[in-house]
């Protein structure tokens, strides 16, 4: 059989291109900025080719060494871990474009050697890179397990990565908590195993079934997840973990790796656990309420913009909890929306974290009351700053209105209030902290001071993350479709042979 | 076919297109800004004129684009939708002269006449919004495209009006977009159509209908000023003058009015709305705006603050004249919708004038000034006796009618109104104008700027003089074909009141 | 940002005591807490059917075609490959996040102990050799290349103790490339055999076993440098 | 309590006191510790569980996941080591700060123009951070 | 090492099994105790790597030979050596493994 490219093995190229990727710029130091883009543009150019053979094929397993579900390890593409691969690949390019700006201080060493947060950055970000896409295309949960260890520990490596107090101590709890997550989601797949005698989802998927066993591993890997994606309770850790980090790191963490073991839960949600009718649905979007209010109101009181966003983030993320207990009776058009609004929200945070790096660069602080008349000084951050903003609000026409309408359609028809109200005052006080921010970039500070250069790259990465986030308000049609490649948010486990939705129909733009 | 849907896309992109290119032009290029600035508002004229002809005779304007599951973004061009867009395409093209010669050396300009361009696209696109999802989204996106203008200049005091502005709309917005969802679960469909597409549900949902119309019409009453919403209003002003002329004015209130006018009419539907008994607290709290307006404009020493509670007042006779809903009275509410328009910018455009030229901002500080400034206090006497609703001008049009109507519909307390509030009118111009030409002018003007022969720039007198005629064009040449009264009368009869 | 790292002994900042541990009542919460998990948990492990379906018998139909007899080692490097290509991975970045935090601060100087020089001298040959064989013996019997990568690491440990540095020449890109070995060795096995059309890491049944044996080996010796490497505790 | 699933109970109650001694102990070496026990018991879960199977197949795959996550916890304790030095090194203590995001941030105030750009991030002599100063307690 | 439990095995051999696994078990437990609770570090790191080697016993009595090596080589061994060099830096003015005023930093 000729190796022709476009069959769906060749997908395991979007995990080793970034980790050889990362080991090339680890063995030549000199070269690594170079070769660090070089990665990151092959990593994100290898995401296309997915697209056709995916609508193709529709959903498609890979067995690793060809040995199939339960002895070996298989990778599974569909429409979910489609849109999550473009996702990881559009905030990554942008952020590594910005990060060859960002990083580069004024003074490089004397030695020709890159300084020392550019060196280690690029072989950092490019496993946190694969350790994402290994996570988003293994449909095995042992594989998932050690994934997300890879994850945590680049991330934390990231994180501690700027070197101050903050940072390092922010890095430490990360550390902690992050490792006890991951220990709480493989005692699941220890009681999973036992009970089932698999690892792969697919199989698991239809032997699950309701024993107090499978109650256990559930308790077990939510409570991991819970940890690693911050929901209420379980948040401490985020915002001096997120806000401490160098702004381009500090958007990878919050429009990235908070995703991760969200899209984790979701998986298992959806193919596991989705019919056990136990309570943690309801306590799940309770908890998400409540993220969403205390959020969002902890980031109206914080005087120092980063801080600001990475309480949004905390806030951000009970929205995504509200779609557990709205989609029990409202269907996978919730779910899409729960996805559409992590899609945005990554984008939109990601976008808000760049102009954070920016602002930081141009006037040495990150105080919001001092933002020195920045609207024409730094006229294309502040626009991306509120393009991201208006998507973080759910004002349309964003990507996150979109996902806020869904939500409020469910809400509204399944009769529950109460959400529907946590929805609208989230949309508020999110209006609030954000337009808090653009009305101090229209005044002038108390002491006026001298800026810094901020290169356009900067500026423009920044703006165009904005912009898609803004774009996604209206790419519903031609990405509901692809979303749906594989059911995977149908009850079944997504099986291959899969009906593949109307995207070969072609999208339906401006018909006359 | 495609003929229908292109023409809408223009009217939305001639000032979409320019808008976009002017953020990223220079500082100094001020000639290309006016050349794009200029063509982008002709373009839109020419548009509207095509479509008013074709729409006169029964052509259907309709632009579709999908964007939710079940619900598609919707631009159609009824006569009723041509009403509002005729009225900001004219004032835009008008304003647009102004502001030019206005902020001749004021800096962020580009920034300026961007944000000035979204402003009119979004106006222009509630205006044409064919169903009410598309009306949130122009909505939203019109409170987003005129809070940086009015937080222009960059003062404390403009930020904190930002934020006020900014606290109201939003507010109104998230109400409004409860009561668009929550609508739609009901129905399953959001298209305007005629005599409103809800009546269908009847007696089992009339709890939630009742709340669905209270959500609403606050989210849309906000932008409308209604009172206990309305307080945005005047700290609004603090923005530059073209911003207050045509946005606080003319565009965003009228699109608050227009809401209303599109609630009542092509989503509940007249009689199904009386049904519902939510006409009647509408039409108190029409009532109660009114004169609330017009007592609060008594004490304002600041001229733009006194005008601005007069529009607060002012675009409550829409919301009268249609909460009243027979079909005079709705006729009276929308043709006001036209002549408030008309004479409320002409009188922004004389306040404009007096600060910029004489740097007069306070009544108190307009002695005299109708000796300095002739046209300018002529064209604001038209204005100012508009308002009051004296015949040749045209607002004695609107309160004929709203008064015929409400007799008509038996509501009788509602001429009462109309004419306690044309006496407070009058108890609040007159004194103005009788300071302005019967008072000696003081020794020297606060600070005055010297232009040449005229009394100001050719770019700020014009367009006051042109709206003045305009408005007694309007009043005296009412029965006119193309006349605002007889559109008005047209929608009337083809959209409210099928036979 | 100021680089705050100073090579000196890392006591900068003036010592702090520790903040207090939870009180009385948080205590008795997280116990009650822990009681519950406890109780979840047990209850969970004792619900299990006493005889467990597991995977053994399907990996023992397939160990022949493995090309390992020890079925340890067989999940370990061909059924599961791709899990302890990504756990090698995790240890490189380990050892990629140690260097990025910190220099090694100053080893002390070789210590002149006579006793421990005298140690290495015996010990170190012999540690070498177990590891050699506990390589050699992964194939069919306990063993592999972690267990040799350990006490290959333990070995460095001890050189390092006693006082023997790396010479100058093998410190660069050679140590970073022994670091590297084992990851990168899996990792192109792996994509080079997809070149013939098959899935990634399908070894051909001819050369399983031979193939094994050179990633143990290349595995053996990263994981050993990177012990020791993370045992320094930053970049040389 | 059939002995196939005492070293699960072993196991289990190893996970209890590990995390039990993770939330009380403030010294982040304890906490280390705390995680290697919680790791091990979590491991003992995993393997204890297969012991179920009839004896002559002892079932491979768990203690291949074990081996994975035994090296796996190698290299989290190592990082988390460093980096607790690295904490200790600025922070003061071998111990989690909360108060530290309330600190001033590290560069002075931006002094009027005269006084020398106020730009570049903290004065560049390496004057110690203004930790110091602000939270210092009585050793 | 032979298998724990056959049919054929009478059940002395059995009692006898179950009372080492039992014994292994509460070793390990009170050995994790005593490491979690006590005052003071350096102890702490010992204990904690008896605690390997006894865990690494109770791999073996599981006919896990593999980990029993890991556990033993990587678990007590370097783990354990890591924790005392760490110990060793965090205190660099007060060398090595004398003994310290006891509870100089216990918890």
């Amino acid at each position: 059989m000729i190796p022709n490219l476009a069959s769906p093995g060749w997908a395991v190229a979007l995990i080793f291109i970034p980790l050889l990727g990362a080991m090339l710029a680890f063995l030549l130091p000199r070269i690594g900025v170079t070769l660090g883009l070089l990665a990151a543009v092959l990593t994100a150019g290898s995401v296309l080719p997915l697209l056709p053979m995916l609508a193709a094929h529709g959903a498609t397993n890979i067995r690793i060494g060809g040995w199939g579900a339960p002895l070996g390890i298989e990778l599974s593409i569909d429409g979910l871990t489609m849109a999550m691969l473009a996702m990881t690949a559009l905030v990554g390019i942008a952020v590594s474009a910005y990060a060859t700006c960002y990083l580069r201080p004024v003074p490089s060493r004397p030695d020709g050697q890159p300084d020392l947060q550019q060196r280690h950055f690029w072989p950092l970000w490019l496993v946190l890179w694969a350790a994402l896409n290994a996570l988003f295309l293994s449909s095995d949960i042992f594989n998932l397990y050690v994934t997300l260890e890879l994850l945590g520990l680049a991330a934390v490596a990231l994180t501690a990565l700027s070197g101050g107090a903050d940072a390092l101590n922010g890095a430490m709890r990360y550390l902690l908590v992050s490792l006890l997550g991951s220990l709480g989601y493989l005692l699941g797949v220890a009681l999973l195993y036992h009970a089932y005698g698999t690892l792969d989802l697919g199989l698991l998927a239809l032997r699950v079934g309701d024993e107090t066993v499978t109650r256990a591993a559930l308790g077990a890997m939510t409570a991991g997840l819970l940890v690693k994606t911050a929901l209420f309770p379980l948040h401490f850790w985020l915002p001096p973990a997120h806000a401490s980090a160098s702004a381009p790191v500090s958007a990878l963490l919050s429009a990235l790796v908070v995703k991760a073991s969200f899209y984790l839960l979701l998986r298992l949600w959806l193919t596991l656990f989705g019919d056990l009718d136990s309570g943690l649905a309801t306590l799940l979007g309770v908890l998400g309420a409540i993220a969403i209010l205390w959020g969002s109101i902890q980031a109206l009181r914080q005087a120092r913009l980063k801080l600001l966003i990475a309480y949004s983030t905390v806030a951000q993320i009970g929205y995504l909890f509200l779609a557990f207990p709205l989609a029990a009776t409202g269907g996978a058009v919730v779910w899409g929306a729960a996805v559409y609004l992590v899609l945005s929200h990554a984008l939109a945070k990601a976008a808000m974290f760049l102009t954070a790096g920016s602002l930081l660069r141009f006037g040495a602080h990150d105080r919001i009351a001092d933002l020195d008349r920045v609207v024409h000084r730094l006229p294309i951050t502040i626009g991306a700053f509120t393009l991201a903003g208006v998507s973080i609000m759910g004002l349309p026409p964003s990507g996150g209105f979109i996902g806020k309408w869904l939500l409020l359609q469910a809400a509204f028809s399944q009769g529950r209030w109460g959400l529907a109200l946590v929805m609208l005052a989230g949309g508020l006080l999110a209006a609030a902290y954000v337009f808090k921010v653009i009305g101090y970039a229209f005044t002038p500070a108390v002491v006026p001071h001298q800026a810094g250069l901020v290169p356009p790259t900067m500026e423009w990465t920044a703006l165009a993350l904005g912009a898609g986030a803004i774009l996604l308000g209206f790419a519903w049609p031609l990405l509901w479709p692809l979303l749906e490649i594989g059911m995977p948010f149908g009850a079944l486990a997504p099986d291959p042979g899969a009906a593949v939705g109307p995207w070969l129909g072609g999208p339906r733009i401006l018909a006359p | 076919m495609n003929g229908t849907f292109w023409l809408p896309m223009l009217v939305l992109g001639s000032s979409l297109l320019p808008g976009l290119l002017i953020f990223f032009l220079a500082e100094d290029r001020s000639g290309i800004r006016t050349l794009l600035n200029l063509a982008g508002a002709v373009a839109k004229l020419l548009a509207v004129l095509w479509m008013l002809w074709g729409v006169y005779n029964g052509v259907a304007y309709e632009a579709r684009l999908p964007f939710l599951p079940g619900l598609d973004l919707v631009l159609r061009v009824g006569p009723l939708s041509l009403l509002f867009v005729v009225l900001s395409t004219g004032l835009w093209l008008l304003t647009t002269i102004y502001a030019i010669g206005y902020l001749e050396r004021s800096p962020h300009r580009s920034r300026f006449f961007g944000f000035f361009s979204l402003c009119v696209t979004a106006t222009v696109g509630v205006a044409m919004a064919g169903n009410l999802l598309t009306f949130v989204l122009f909505y939203e996106l019109l409170t987003l495209a005129t809070y940086p203008l009015v937080v222009h200049r960059g003062s404390e005091a403009a930020r904190q009006a930002g934020q006020v502005y900014l606290a109201h709309t939003l507010f109104g917005g998230a109400l409004l977009l409860a009561g668009t969802v929550w609508l739609y679960t009901l129905t399953g469909t959001l298209e305007f159509t005629p005599r409103g597409f809800v009546s269908h549900l009847g007696e089992t949902h009339r709890g939630s209908l009742i709340a669905i119309f209270a959500l609403t019409v606050v989210g849309v009453g906000v932008k409308a000023a209604l009172v206990p919403l309305h307080s945005w209003l005047p700290r609004a002003m603090v923005a530059p003058a073209p911003v207050s002329a045509l946005l606080h004015a003319v565009a965003v209130v009228k699109a608050g009015a227009f809401g209303v006018v599109r609630l009542l009419y092509d989503v509940f539907g007249a009689e199904f709305a009386a049904s519902l008994g939510v006409t009647g607290p509408l039409a108190v709290v029409a009532g109660a705006t009114i004169l609330y307006g017009s007592l609060r404009a008594l004490y304002q020493d600041d001229l733009k603050r006194r005008l601005a509670f007069s529009t607060v007042s002012q675009v409550a006779y829409i919301t009268l004249g249609v909460a009243i809903a027979g079909p005079l009275a709705t006729i009276g509410g929308l043709v006001h919708l036209v002549h408030q328009g008309v004479m409320k910018i002409t009188l922004f455009f004389c306040a404009g004038n007096l600060a910029e030229t004489l740097g007069i901002h306070k009544v108190s500080e307009m002695c005299g000034v109708g000796r300095r400034m002739p046209w300018t206090m002529a064209a604001f006497t038209v204005g100012a006796f508009g308002m009051i609703g004296l015949p040749p001008v045209a607002g004695f049009v609107t309160k004929w009618y709203l008064g015929i109507g409400a007799l008509e519909a038996g509501q009788d307390w509602a001429v009462y109104v109309l004419a306690g509030s044309s006496l407070l009118n009058a108890a609040y111009f007159l004194p103005i104008l009788h300071v302005a030409w019967f008072r000696p002018p003081p020794p020297a003007w606060p600070h005055e700027h010297d232009f040449g022969p005229r009394e100001t720039a050719w770019a700020l007198l014009l367009p006051p003089v042109v709206t003045a005629i305009l408005s007694v064009a309007v009043g005296l040449f009412a029965a006119a074909p193309f006349s605002p009264l007889e559109w008005a009368t047209l929608i009337a009869e083809r959209e409210f009141y099928l036979p | 940002m100021p680089d705050t790292r100073s090579t000196s002994v890392p006591g900068t900042v003036r010592a702090r005591a520790l903040p207090a541990g939870p009180g009385p009542t948080a205590r008795l919460i997280l116990l009650l807490l822990l009681a519950a998990v406890l109780v979840g948990l047990a209850t969970a492990v004792l619900s299990l059917p006493p005889v467990a379906p597991g995977l053994g018998a399907v990996v023992t139909e397939h160990l022949p075609a493995s090309g390992v007899e020890h079925p340890v080692t067989a999940v370990l490097l061909n059924f599961r490959g791709y899990d302890t290509l990504l756990e090698l991975a995790v240890l490189w970045l380990a050892l990629l996040a140690v260097w990025s935090l910190t220099p090694a601060p100053l080893a002390h100087e070789p210590t002149a102990n006579p006793m421990l020089a005298a140690l290495n001298q015996l010990l170190a040959p012999l540690m070498i050799l177990v590891a050699g064989y506990l390589l050699w013996n992964g194939g069919h019997a306990p063993g592999g290349a972690f267990q040799a990568g350990a006490v290959l690491g333990a070995t460095g440990v001890l050189l390092h103790l006693s006082g023997r540095r790396l010479p100058r020449a093998v410190d660069g890109w050679p140590l970073r490339l022994a670091l590297l070995l084992g990851v990168a060795l899996f990792s192109l096995i792996g994509l080079a055999v997809m070149a013939g059309g098959a899935p990634f890491l399908t070894y051909p049944p001819a050369s399983a076993g031979g193939l094994i044996l050179a990633i143990e080996a290349a595995a053996t010796l990263s994981i050993a440098a990177t012990l020791a490497a993370l045992f320094l505790g930053g970049r040389p | 309590m059939t002995p196939a699933s005492l070293y699960a109970l072993v196991g289990v109650g190893l996970i209890v006191l590990g995390l039990y001694a993770l939330s009380v102990h403030a010294h982040l070496l304890r906490k280390l510790l705390a995680f290697n026990v919680t790791g091990s018991g979590v491991f003992l879960v995993l393997v204890g569980l297969a012991r179920r199977t009839p004896a002559a197949a002892a079932d491979p795959v768990p203690q291949a996941m074990v081996l994975t996550g035994i090296v796996v916890a190698v290299a989290a304790t190592a990082l988390a080591v460093v980096l607790m030095l690295r904490v200790q090194a600025t922070c003061g203590r071998a111990a989690l700060n909360d108060d530290l995001g309330t600190l001033e941030p590290l560069q002075p105030p931006p002094t009027p123009p005269a006084g020398g750009p106020a730009a570049s991030a903290g004065s560049a002599e390496g004057a110690p951070p203004a930790l110091t100063g602000t939270t210092a307690h009585a050793p | 090492m032979e298998t724990l439990i056959t049919p054929g095995n009478d059940a002395w051999v059995a009692v006898l099994n179950l009372l080492l696994d039992g014994l292994l078990g509460l070793l390990l437990l009170w050995l994790a105790w005593r490491t979690l609770a006590s005052a003071d570090l350096f102890r702490a790191i010992v204990l904690f790597i008896a605690f390997g080697l006894v865990l690494a016993m109770i791999w073996a009595r599981l006919d896990a030979a593999d980990i029993a090596l890991a556990e033993a080589a990587i678990g007590a061994g370097v783990t354990g050596a890591l924790l005392l060099a760490a110990l060793a830096r965090l205190h660099p003015d007060r060398p090595g493994t004398q003994a310290r005023p006891r509870g100089s930093d216990a918890s």
